[in-house]
């Protein structure tokens, strides 16, 4: 099974690539950690604050944009998993996958058009 | 085919319009009009009456329609559950059907005391006629048990709306221990359905009686007319049973009382007769015994509390209580005697507590209250009344020459033809009805006349017409019950055949 | 490295659908919640992408059906947080159990 | 699949779905381009004749025969168009009602509520006419992720908010149940389409994984049943009912509901009907004592519980709940009967239930409050108002003359037509029917024999008061005459092509 | 070699050969920043008319980087208290793995090339994802005002982008038929898809400079606003691992602009006797000189603009690609 071993293989490179990807923090922090002074300080340990005294906590509420935008990026990127197998799938499914796909990116367009005229792309 | 009996079952619908494009202020008007459309069934009744061949066994006046029916099958040809509509009246339904016209007329004239919402209360009122009537008249158990319903809801309302001070209490328990009787029916009626796949009366009977389907085994049976039995117990009342009866006589207005008292726990019987003896004979006679000893139980417990009661119609409920025993006991007995006693009983409790509810009512408008104590020596300002009172009392003990002596005499002949030994102890009842009776009647009658019935007046001219009339069928059924036992022939042969086979 | 059975899987996503149900019945805060439920829709989709490959019937369909369940799943996740985010507004918390004014 | 195949293929069959599609997305940009200040009350008149296009679209399709596209993931047969005209008849009704519903400070969503209840209509219509699984959960899941935002809809309320998490998720884990189960129905035959996985079920290989196969079903079934609130997922309809805004309120209790019931039927008489259970016999009939115990369950749970609610809006979720059970009824004893006593008790239940709604919203609109004490004495107020609720809940607790009762009567034949009978079964339902007299009596207690401090008329509204006579019209027409719509059931509707695969035409 | 490689039966050696190669490629990813800092230095000052780094490691400063990272290897390396440890330790780790992993799709030449993916592009997308959960967690880790707000807007910005980016390239998988990397590259034996889509491209490259968080779309690192963004509290190493990162990226995301639009190791016409790999690399040097000459000529966007370029501008025109696209397609591949 040849193509059971390509297959295989791919993802052996893919486990040995995250191995490395990990090795390489890892052993270069731990050789910073024989190299480097350490000399804690009270101030070190504060928090910056462009030098004044931290002040309030600041694990604090975002604004509520930036889970518009998680949601917005949620939905396009989950259809995009419906664009991709369209896409590689093209060239058996012709003509009317184009129509089909072009019902479901004017359905996507309005969406966009929805959040658009909600105001939901407006930043601050 | 004449469409005479459909008519008389929905001639109250003619009222019903009537009423409700009146303008809802005219008291007068809409009382008037509540009447006239009792009256037309009272009429259409007599005329059924009339064609009526008395001496032709089997239901008459038959109508049948398609209604709605169930495929079984969707190919198409195979079979179908087809509900029909089927109304028509034998001997025992047709005299029903006029004791239900003749009591809504005068209880329609007892409604003179309403006081408020005339319109509401005629129509609900003529809605309940409905129920009965169609409860009477219809031959399918589908119809019959919409009909049985029908009358729980303006019951329900006439209760709740004009009754006594009580009256909420009261309707919610008559709905609740009626929709448990009702529901338990429904159960009944269904799985007889599902099981023979017609609702008609007299196929059913045919079916039932023909012991042939394994299906219909004795089990089946027995626990069919055991629900029967419960579901018309509650109706009826039968003891345990009987506690929602008590609050409605006492807390519904007086003219419902009447119908109640006079008809719709009429239905139980009619039911327990039609259903109950007619499908299944012989598991009711292996029930005899123990169908007679809560009529006994009934009749002793009604009569023993009657005693002790110090309200009027506490005495009457429990009086209803206890004649409603007298039926049970007739029906245990499945002979001709104690059946015909039985359904003579039907009718003429029907009529005497019709009369004495009638009776209170107008009392009650005179007096404002129903306690004996209130009423003591009512004959000096109202003479007029307390006779009739007197009479109804006297008939409703069992006096001979009234219809009640007719209908206790031969419901215990039957038993004590069959089980001398109950028969005996329920005997101990009669005596103890006359002891009641004769206590509330004559404490209202005589005794130290009080001051403040010196301003009452007598019955009035409209308050006559019930109460003579009332009387009058009373006494007549009491001299010639042959004019009632004639009609009722046929129904009572069929039922002994079955009974017999 | 031979290929692993079907029932590893299948234990796998019973799994993850167990810890899904139990975090979404048992924790208070919502967000939380949210996020068992997407856990349990991972474990369906671990399910039909297994079923796919060694089921009955190998085949595609399974892995199309997984592509609408993480489009339900995404849709879901963000009707519920638009819904969380509405309910914060005027609640002021994310914690379930105090999600009871209409108890009182 | 070319451009040939793609106009040879019998779109027209569609044409109720494209209808309502068209509608919604019509009115999402009227809305969007529409000033914010302008009113959105005619989008609702525009979404109203959405629903009437397709209306007449399905009544044009009743001659129609079978068909189906994509190999039956759409289909076109007699089962869904039953349906779908209880669908589309009960949105229509509830727009109305929407119509007419003050949202006060959230004017400006309406224009949303609109279309998102066409897209819910949308999702419940692909349920009730869909045989594939994949189909229907976009289905299930197009009416649940536009019913949650309709429950938020007023989104300034904590009511609602909180109904509309509540709904979140309880629908989420249901759904993730529901899929779960399907999952392994999928793996079991490897096959989506419903019929293929009947076809599939019915082969001896399946026996070697039955009991993974009974799992599937009641995973599947308990999660299927959170649409329907019935045990033992109904926790969630008395929150989500009372916070949401009350034509939501209506839309879950009687349309979801009935294309919940849909995919029920759908679902599991397709892909069971010919499984093996455990040993022996069939599987729906070796599961049918554990079906009664739920339906048994939501019966006694919805009638109990709502003896003691005096939010009228819980105590119709709890009503609902138990009618839930009641239609489960026929789905468990799966009796000759089966079809036409669910179809039929849903047609009633629509009108019922819608009507009674109504009434809800102009009463609690009148009186500003949700307590069952706003009836009372609107005998005095509206007398034919209260008429009109008397007779919805007269058909609700089964009395007769009214549609409840004749729908009733059949849930019945069908408990009670099987060898061996549902006795204990039908006896639940009675008592509970019995029990049910007490809270549904209470409400007509409270229209008639109290006395409420508000003694002006009610100022009526004429979209409710249509919704209400008709419906009113329709319980006691369909109560007294229930043969018209058996009648029309049987002539229109052949339920013989419900089992048949349908070529593509 | 590597394909014989690839096909036979997996095992231990296997394993230990691909550590190997890989950690050979890291190396050579290693170098590559080392140089690509310098040069963009160099760039950049040549460009503002100065000399850049010159002095250590002989004439052009050839050892300047190698300094820096020693230098950054001997700092002492602080941990704020308030700040979530074991998040903050992780944070660094979790933006530079992904970063690496992402390589093991990419094809160098036909012969030089890690895994064979047939889903290629989309193992490139989905793994590049994770690093914005690095650089979340590092943000939030840190319990720092500067931090949180950085780390929350590279998110918002990565995610953004992330989507024109994604459908961007769905021309080019129109064209191709296949995810996998080496069936692109493959596919543009005759002509690059840049000039097939060329509006694909230019949203892919706008994204991918965004993607980076390169300037002009530099907002999460704006000195001026938020000190150092997402890594105002990180120091030493752990510092120099974002930045190792973000040049990573460069590399990797040159290297994909390469094999999607620019056809890879393909040959320009006539010049098909130069090895695969050195086209490789001048496409490759190209995009990335492209990016610092960006970053040299264009100022910073504010933050509003940035947002809503990426859903009012990129992502129709992306949405618009597909179509055009397809309808090339039609017209010119058929």
């Amino acid at each position: 099974m040849d193509l059971t071993h390509v297959y295989q293989n791919n993802y052996l490179v893919v486990t040995v690539f995250l191995a490395l990807g990990i090795l390489l923090p890892v052993g270069a922090l731990t050789a910073g950690r024989l190299l480097r002074p350490y000399k804690p300080t009270k101030e070190k340990a504060t928090t910056y604050e462009s030098g004044i005294e931290p002040f309030h906590q600041s694990w604090i509420q975002f604004n509520v944009r930036y889970y518009l935008f998680a949601l917005m990026f949620v939905i396009f990127d989950v259809e995009t998993v419906f664009l991709y197998p369209w896409a590689v799938a093209y060239d058996h499914l012709g003509a009317f996958a184009l129509i089909e796909m072009g019902i479901f990116i004017v359905m996507l367009a309005l969406g966009l058009l929805y959040a658009w005229k909600k105001k939901v792309l407006k930043w601050i | 085919m004449s469409h005479l009996l459909s008519i008389l079952l929905f001639s109250p619908l003619a009222g019903i319009a009537a009423l409700s494009v009146m303008p809802s202020k005219n008291e007068k008007a809409l009382k008037l009009a509540g009447l006239l459309g009792t009256l037309l069934p009272l009429l259409l009744s007599i005329i059924a009456a009339v064609t009526f061949d008395r001496s032709a066994s089997g239901i008459q006046l038959a109508e049948q329609g398609n209604w709605l029916s169930y495929k079984m099958d969707q190919a198409g040809a195979g079979s179908s559950f087809a509900i029909d509509y089927e109304v028509g009246v034998n001997g025992l339904s047709l005299v029903l059907l006029l004791l239900t016209a003749v009591i809504s007329v005068l209880a329609a004239l007892g409604s003179w005391t309403i006081k408020k919402d005339w319109k509401s209360y005629f129509i609900f009122f003529l809605i309940l006629e409905l129920g009965m009537l169609g409860v009477f008249a219809s031959q399918n158990l589908f119809l019959f048990f919409i009909f049985f319903e029908l009358t729980l809801i303006p019951m329900f309302f006439l209760i709740g709306r004009w009754g006594f001070a009580d009256r909420e209490k009261a309707a919610y328990s008559f709905l609740i221990y009626n929709g448990i009787g009702s529901a338990i029916l429904l159960i009944v009626f269904v799985a007889l359905f599902m099981r023979t796949g017609t609702l008609n009366y007299g196929e059913l009977a045919k079916i039932l009686g023909g012991h042939t389907d394994p299906a219909l085994g004795g089990t089946f049976r027995i626990s069919l007319l055991i629900a029967l039995f419960v579901a018309f117990g509650i109706k009826l009342p039968i003891v345990p049973l009987h506690t929602w009866m008590l609050r409605v006589h006492v807390q519904a207005p007086p003219s419902v009382v009447m119908i109640h008292s006079g008809i719709l726990l009429k239905i139980g019987a009619y039911g327990l007769f039609t259903f109950g003896i007619g499908f299944f004979p012989s598991e009711f006679k292996r029930m005899a015994v123990w169908i007679a000893v809560l009529g006994v139980i009934n009749l002793l417990y009604g009569a023993f509390l009657a005693i002790v009661q110090t309200d009027l119609k506490k005495v009457l409920a429990y009086s209803s209580v206890s004649h409603m025993g007298i039926v049970l006991i007739g029906f245990s007995a499945l002979n001709e005697a104690g059946v015909k006693g039985a359904v003579f009983q039907l009718i003429s409790h029907g009529l005497i507590s019709a009369l004495l509810f009638f009776l209170i009512g107008v009392l009650y408008e005179r007096t404002g209250s129903s306690d004996l104590k209130d009423y003591s020596g009512l004959a000096g300002a109202m003479p007029v009344t307390a006779g009739i009172l007197l009479a109804g009392g006297l008939a409703s003990l069992g006096l001979p020459g009234m219809s009640g002596f007719i209908s206790e005499f031969l419901a215990f002949l039957g038993l004590f033809k069959v089980m001398p030994v109950i028969a005996a102890v329920g005997a101990l009842g009669i005596v103890l009805t006359a002891v009641y009776i004769l206590r509330a009647v004559l404490s209202v009658t005589f005794g130290p006349p009080k001051d403040a019935h010196s301003g009452f007046y007598d019955l009035t001219l409209r308050e006559r017409v019930p109460a003579f009339v009332l009387l009058a069928l009373v006494l007549f059924i009491g001299i010639y019950p042959g004019m009632l036992s004639e009609s009722l022939r046929t129904v009572l042969d069929t039922i002994l055949l079955g009974l017999r086979g | 490295m031979s290929s692993i059975p079907l029932s590893v899987y299948l234990v796998l996503a019973l799994i993850l659908f167990c810890i899904g149900l139990f975090g979404a019945l048992t924790k208070r805060n919502a967000v939380i919640v949210l996020i068992s439920i997407e856990l349990m829709l991972n474990a369906v989709n671990i399910n039909l992408v297994a079923f796919a490959k060694y089921g009955a019937k190998p085949g595609l369909t399974g892995q199309i059906f997984s592509l609408f369940t993480i489009t339900v799943a995404a849709a879901e996740a963000a009707v519920g947080l638009a819904i969380l985010m509405a309910l914060y507004r005027n609640r002021k918390t994310v914690n379930v159990d105090e999600m009871d004014i209409m108890k009182r | 699949m070319d451009l040939h195949t793609l106009t040879s293929m019998n779109w027209g069959i569609m044409a109720p779905e494209f209808a309502i599609l068209g509608t919604a997305i019509i009115l999402s940009l009227l809305d969007l381009f529409m000033p914010r200040t302008q009113s959105r009350r005619p989008l609702g008149i525009l979404a109203i004749a959405g629903i009437a296009a397709a209306f007449i679209f399905l009544y044009l399709q009743f001659g129609h025969e079978g068909a189906s596209l994509f190999h039956d993931m759409y289909r076109l047969d007699s089962f869904s168009k039953a349906f779908k005209l209880i669908l589309l008849l009960g949105t229509g009704l509830i727009l109305i009602l929407a119509y007419d519903y003050r949202m006060n400070e959230e004017e400006e969503y309406r224009g949303e509520f609109y279309y998102l209840l066409l897209t819910a209509l949308l999702g419940a219509m692909f349920m009730a006419s869909s045989g594939d699984m994949i189909t229907l959960f976009i289905g299930l899941e197009l009416l649940s992720l536009s019913s949650y935002v309709m429950a938020g809809m007023r989104k300034r309320k904590l009511e609602s908010n909180e109904a509309a998490f509540k709904y979140v998720v309880t629908g989420g884990i249901s759904t993730a149940i529901t899929m779960f189960g399907m999952s392994y129905v999928f793996g079991l035959t490897g096959e989506t389409n419903l019929y293929a996985v009947g076809a599939a079920l019915r082969d001896t290989s399946i026996l070697q994984n039955q009991f993974l196969l009974v799992f599937a079903f009641f995973i599947t079934f308990a999660g299927l049943t959170f649409k329907i609130a019935s045990a033992p997922f109904h926790m969630w309809a008395p929150d989500v009912y009372q916070g949401s805004p009350l034509p939501v309120t209506a839309f879950l209790s009687v349309v979801s509901k009935t294309a919940g019931f849909a995919i029920i039927l759908r679902f599991f008489l397709l892909c069971f009907s010919s499984a093996p259970g455990i040993k022996g016999d069939p599987l729906l009939l070796q599961v049918q004592p554990y079906l009664a115990v739920l339906a048994g369950a939501t019966m006694i749970a919805g009638n109990v519980i709502a003896l003691r609610q005096r939010n009228i809006k819980r105590l119709f979720a709890y009503s609902s709940v138990a009618q839930a059970g009641y239609i489960l009824v026929p789905f468990v004893s799966v009796s000759a009967l089966l079809f036409e006593t669910t179809w039929f008790y849903l047609l009633a239940y629509l009108f019922m239930n819608i009507g009674a709604f109504a009434v809800i919203q102009e009463v609690t609109a009148a009186s500003g409050t949700n307590d069952i004490s706003g009836f009372a004495g609107l005998y005095k107020r509206s007398p034919w108002l209260a008429v009109a609720m008397t007779i919805f809940i007269l058909s609700l607790a089964g009395i007769p003359a009214t549609a409840g009762f004749a729908g009733k009567f059949g849930i019945f034949m069908n408990a009670l037509g099987t060898n061996p009978g549902h006795y204990i079964l039908a006896g639940i339902l009675m008592a509970g029917t019995v029990v049910s007299y007490f809270y549904y009596f209470n409400i007509i207690g409270q229209m008639f024999f109290r006395s409420g401090q508000e003694e002006r008329a009610i100022q009526h509204k004429k979209g409710l008061l249509f919704v209400t006579a008709l419906c009113a019209a329709a319980t006691v027409f369909f109560g007294i005459f229930p043969g018209t719509a058996l009648h029309f059931f049987y002539n229109e509707f052949h339920l013989t092509d419900f089992f048949q695969t349908l070529g593509q035409k | 070699m590597i394909n014989h490689l690839l096909s036979s039966p997996p095992g231990w050696i296997h394993a230990a050969v691909f550590f190997g190669l890989g950690a050979c490629l890291l190396v050579i990813v290693l170098g590559f920043v080392t140089y690509a800092i310098l040069a963009e230095r160099k760039v950049l000052g040549f460009m503002q008319l100065r000399p850049g780094p010159n002095r250590v490691g002989g004439r052009f400063g050839l050892l300047q980087t190698v300094a820096d990272v020693l230098k950054l290897l001997l700092k002492e390396d602080t941990i704020p208290k308030l700040a979530d440890k074991p998040l903050f330790i992780l944070a660094p780790v979790l933006a530079f793995a992904p970063a690496f992993m992402v390589l093991a799709a990419i094809p160098f030449s036909d012969h030089l090339k890690f895994s064979d993916l047939s889903i290629g592009l989309l193992y490139y997308i989905a793994i590049s994802g994770i690093t914005t959960v690095g650089i979340l967690m590092a943000g939030w880790a840190s319990n720092n005002k500067y931090s949180l707000l950085g780390g929350m807007r590279s998110a918002a910005q990565m995610i953004s982008y992330e989507i024109p980016l994604v459908i961007s390239v769905i021309g080019v998988i129109l064209f191709s038929g296949s995810l996998n990397l080496t069936d692109i590259v493959e596919g543009q034996e005759k002509v690059a898809y840049i000039f097939l889509s060329p509006l694909g491209f230019i949203v892919f490259l706008i994204s991918s400079i965004a993607e980076l968080n390169r300037t002009p779309f530099d907002l999460p690192e704006a000195e001026s606003e938020l000190v150092a963004g997402y890594h105002v509290e990180y120091s030493g190493f752990r510092w120099a691992f974002f930045m190792l990162t973000e040049y990573v990226y460069l590399f990797a995301m040159a290297s994909l602009t390469t094999v999607l639009f620019l056809g890879g190791w393909k040959p320009i016409p006539f010049f098909g006797f130069i090895p695969g790999i050195i086209w490789f690399a001048l496409k490759f040097s190209l995009i990335v000189f492209f990016m610092i000459w960006v970053r040299g000529t264009m100022p910073r966007l504010r933050a509003d603009q940035l947002m809503e370029f990426a859903w009012k501008v990129l992502l129709p025109v992306a949405l618009l690609n597909i179509f055009v696209s397809a309808v090339v397609k039609e017209i010119f591949l058929r």
